[in-house]
């Protein structure tokens, strides 16, 4: 994280933002990854890991966070999160019907069971995360863009 | 039976905000006061006494849980929501863009 | 695997195609084309696959599993008469409209991410057809709803904007009473099965809630439907939008959001009264007298076209809440006409606006002289949409006519003569002041649009000219199985749960 | 929460309007905890910061004041009585449900016996979404990808080629 101090707020605000930005990140993968054992999922988790990046670049500026992950890269990702959704679903085809969930349940309350769920949660959480950071820098941009003109 | 009617009175005040306001974020304001009061019904619905929620631990056996169904669904229509937002904020930014107001009174090239 | 495992494929094919070109399309020149107009064409051969499969099938039924859940605990998909026929109508006019955008679209930038939301109104409109679960159904009206939403801004110029806007939020609201009537629906029945629904409320007695959900959804659908007292949105819409898209909302958009869903629920799930079909009566003859009273006062040729749409869905409407089998029968085959000739029109506007940059009816003039094949497709369409013999456009509204004599409302049966003569004479104002006429000084040296668009308005053009065949017995099966689950009514629910559970 | 909604709609200054609706939100996930759904309020809570950013950042530094038209009356009384009228229809149907706190559940009951058995998934939220209904979940992805690129079209710039552009292509 280059350090440029005319983007973005505040040294403290940057601080706390470089320290906490890991921390929600690695909290959006758990919630993902545990979305059949505990409360959350897909959803939740892939949008806390898109509120992650959002915070990056409220903090840093746009130039920093898009340095990450660029605006084709994001809806690049996002048509791959999906389209690996749909290859989950037709997956089942292989066990004779469509979304039929073909993979060994495994044992309850242990991280690797449930079959495809928490295939499907990673797919959903993958799009979820960079389709609303996509929005958002989207807007940004937009923005930007109007105060050149 | 009082709380889905306070439900729908918290939906009744989002439609009012939608009929009677002329700001477009106004409008936007009361179409997600709409959505919550939608969610919150449906999740009202699905609610029992003494329930627990729909999550089994390793050492209770699954009794008396809160209906799963609904909260699926809610879950589903949250994001439904969220999509529908950020689509309709980013369509007022670019009338507020080409129009320079929020205010409908004054962005009337259309003829109803 | 059987017969059944078609119908998934309606809904991963649109989707499947839409992914790939968000993805591919800006990486690989002339991707999206190629990929739309593959993924458009293999739909429209396995619609009318599927209605093949459907007529052998025992039942006239088809039910899928999907997840291998029997229906009420997972979702399952229906193909009956009623969604084959949507199918069909459906998927014929989305491949044209296809074809027709590879070149018209050329005018705006990012093909791409047109094609990519086109791809998903299509899944979203198919979705909505074949599926059996009253959310499921919410969840692809939503899809096909935000897409349109996004398309009708397209241009991104002030006006599109606004439209899109008022389009937005009024149809949101339309989603939420939607949504709430789900609700109640599910508070009251526990299930979300359509065929499910319809078997508990046929057991429990029949209650006030019935009533109050069913306004519900006649507010939500009647929004989408663009019937007269919800309809402000539809004039402005339409005409914002580009020209494909005003065919496609205009053309199946609002017959599948509005009219086969409240056909569905009205019919097949709540069970129609007396009282259900009389409101859909007034407020079908009611949009067709207003529709067409404002659409003679437009000059603008696609603002003309919305106001006429409103009058044409209230012809369906009507046809459809007689309630006798031959008012069905009529309002179903104007509905395939219509989606026909109204996308006809739309894009024969298109064409004008593309060759000639105006839609000002006080502006063109001969332009029939410069561009043949407009001028004599939208001559064909505009001749079926006035009810003049030969044309498709003239037996249905013949036969919601005689129907309506039939069961004895002639107050009705004036109205739809009133409302076709009015049709007819604004349609001759269009000939007069866009086609015939004097050529206009500055329209001189304009060309006839590119290849493609020619081809698909002349397809379409013939498809109006052979519309009328369809009354002949050996293709008329076609609509009758629609009709007849129509018809059965709440015996839906008996055949789609007898189905699903001996398979 | 019906309070901080009135506030929401009332208030002249858009951006205190966006921060009342933020209570309504949280007020929300509050309701979803004690009404025992904790999926919900996760989700609940992440989606309105969300919302509250985007609309933060679209209000900020765009406030002007309201104005009243003519016929002002006669639209709220009109409205109003829809209200009134919906709110009474509302009611009787509402008795007809059966009562708070004590829900049918013919199907659920057989996600709750069942579930875990079958799908291997403890959290019983996440199992009918994505295995009895995954199909909505594939709809409700969708929906989400949709906006996106929804999004993404309308605010790219610019919308229509120049003619000169357009003649190059020819």
């Amino acid at each position: 994280m280059r350090d440029n101090p005319k983007a973005g707020m505040t040294l403290i605000v940057k601080t706390v933002t470089r320290l906490t930005v890991g921390l929600i990140l690695i909290f959006g993968i758990y919630i993902i990854l545990h979305g059949h054992l505990s409360p959350g999922g897909g959803f939740a988790g892939g949008v806390i890991v898109g509120l992650a990046f959002v915070h990056l670049m409220l903090a840093f500026g746009k130039d920093v966070a898009a340095a990450k992950i660029s605006k084709n890269l994001a809806s690049n990702l996002e048509s791959i999160g999906a389209l690996m959704f749909l290859s989950v679903a037709l997956l089942g085809f292989f066990g004779g019907s469509f979304f039929l969930n073909i993979l060994a349940k495994g044992t309850p309350f242990k991280l690797f069971s449930a079959g495809t769920i928490p295939l499907s949660n990673i797919c959903i959480g993958i799009k979820v995360g960079v389709g609303l950071f996509a929005i958002f820098l989207a807007l940004v941009v937009l923005e930007k863009s109007k105060e050149q003109e | 039976m009082t709380l889905y009617i306070l439900c729908l009175v918290l939906f009744c005040i989002g439609l009012y905000g939608v009929l009677r306001k002329r700001n477009l974020i106004k409008i936007i304001v009361g179409l997600g006061i709409i959505e919550y009061a939608m969610n919150l019904f449906f999740v009202l619905l699905g609610y029992r006494f003494h329930g627990r929620a729909p999550i089994a631990a390793q050492d209770q056996n699954i009794l008396n849980m809160v209906d799963p169904l609904p909260q699926a669904l809610v879950l589903t229509s949250i994001v439904i929501g969220l999509g529908v937002t950020a689509l309709v904020i980013s369509i007022a930014i670019r009338i507020y863009e080409k129009y320079g107001t929020f205010d409908i009174t004054k962005i009337k090239r259309l003829r109803g | 695997m059987n017969t059944a495992t078609i119908i998934p494929f309606f809904v991963i094919i649109p989707l499947g195609a839409a992914f790939l070109i968000s993805l591919l399309g800006r990486l690989i020149r002339r991707f999206s084309d190629i990929m739309i107009l593959f993924s458009s064409a293999l739909l429209f051969g396995l619609s009318i696959y599927a209605r093949v499969l459907l007529s052998q099938a025992s039942g006239k039924i088809l039910v899928y599993k999907i997840g291998g859940w029997v229906p009420p605990f997972g979702i399952c998909m229906v193909l009956d008469g009623l969604s084959a026929f949507m199918l069909v109508t459906v998927n014929v006019v989305a491949f044209f409209i296809t074809l027709y955008s590879l070149s018209y679209m050329e005018k705006y930038t990012d093909k791409p991410k047109f094609f990519t939301l086109f791809s998903l109104m299509v899944c979203g409109m198919n979705g909505i057809i074949v599926t059996g679960d009253l959310f499921n159904l919410f969840v692809f009206l939503e899809i096909a709803s935000i897409s349109s939403y996004a398309l009708v801004a397209f241009g991104t110029e002030a006006e599109e904007l606004e439209a899109s806007f008022k389009y937005a939020i009024m149809g949101s609201v339309a989603s939420s009473f939607i949504f709430l009537g789900i609700a109640f629906l599910y508070g009251f029945t526990s299930t979300l099965n359509m065929a499910d629904i319809a078997r508990v409320l046929s057991i429990k007695p029949n209650a006030w809630i019935v009533s109050f959900v069913s306004v519900l959804f006649l507010m939500g659908f009647g929004l989408k439907a663009a019937l007269v007292p919800f309809h402000a949105w539809l004039p402005d819409a339409h005409p914002s939008a580009p020209a494909s898209i005003s065919a496609m909302l205009s053309g199946i958009l609002i017959k599948t959001l509005g009219v086969y869903a409240l056909v569905r629920i009205f019919f097949n799930i709540i069970g129609a009264t007396h009282n259900y079909l009389s409101i859909l009566m007034f407020l079908g003859a009611f949009s067709m007298l207003v529709g067409v009273i404002l659409a003679l006062s437009q000059w603008d040729l696609k603002r003309l076209l919305a106001y006429h749409s409103i009058s044409q869905i209230g012809y369906v409407v009507l046809g459809i809440g007689l309630g006798t089998p031959l008012g069905i029968f009529a309002g179903l085959y104007h509905l395939f006409n219509h989606s026909i000739f109204k996308s006809l029109l739309f894009l024969n506007s298109g064409a004008v606006d593309y060759a000639a940059e105006t839609r000002d009816l006080k502006e063109t003039g001969g332009l029939a002289k410069v561009m043949p094949v407009t001028g004599w497709t939208s001559l064909i369409a505009s001749m079926s949409i006035a009810g003049i013999p030969p044309f498709n456009g003239f037996f249905s509204k013949l036969i919601i006519i005689i129907a309506c004599v039939q069961k004895g409302c002639l107050g009705y049966a004036l109205c739809a003569v009133i409302g076709s003569i009015l049709t007819l004479a604004s349609f001759m104002k269009v000939q007069k002041f866009v086609f015939f006429g004097q050529l206009k000084p500055g329209f001189q040296n304009i060309k006839e649009v590119p290849l493609t668009m020619k081809l698909s308005m002349i397809c379409l053009a013939a498809i109006c000219v052979i519309g009328g065949l369809m009354l002949l017995p050996s293709l008329k099966f076609f609509l009758d199985d629609a009709v007849s689950v129509v018809i059965q009514g709440t015996h839906y629910a008996a055949s789609v749960l007898g189905v699903a559970l001996n398979q | 929460m019906i309070f901080a909604a009135i506030v929401a709609i009332e208030v002249k200054d858009l951006l205190s309007s966006v921060i009342a609706v933020g209570a309504v939100g949280f007020a929300l996930c509050l309701a979803f905890l004690i009404l025992k759904a904790p999926d919900l309020a996760i989700t609940q809570l992440v989606v309105e910061i969300l919302c509250l950013i985007i609309l933060i950042r679209a209000t900020i530094k765009k406030d002007l004041p309201l104005v009243i038209e003519g016929r002002w009356v006669f639209n709220t009384v009109s409205t109003l009585a829809f209200i009134c009228l919906f709110l009474f229809f509302a009611w009787t149907a509402l008795r007809e449900l059966p009562r708070f706190g004590e829900p049918i559940m013919a199907v659920a009951k057989k996600y709750l016996s069942e579930g875990i058995s079958k799908t291997g998934a403890v959290n019983l939220v996440t199992a009918v979404i994505l295995d009895f209904r995954a199909y909505d979940t594939l709809g409700e992805a969708t929906v989400l990808f949709t906006s996106v690129i929804g999004i993404m079209a309308i605010l790219r710039r610019p919308g229509r080629k120049k003619l000169k552009d357009m003649d190059n292509a020819r």
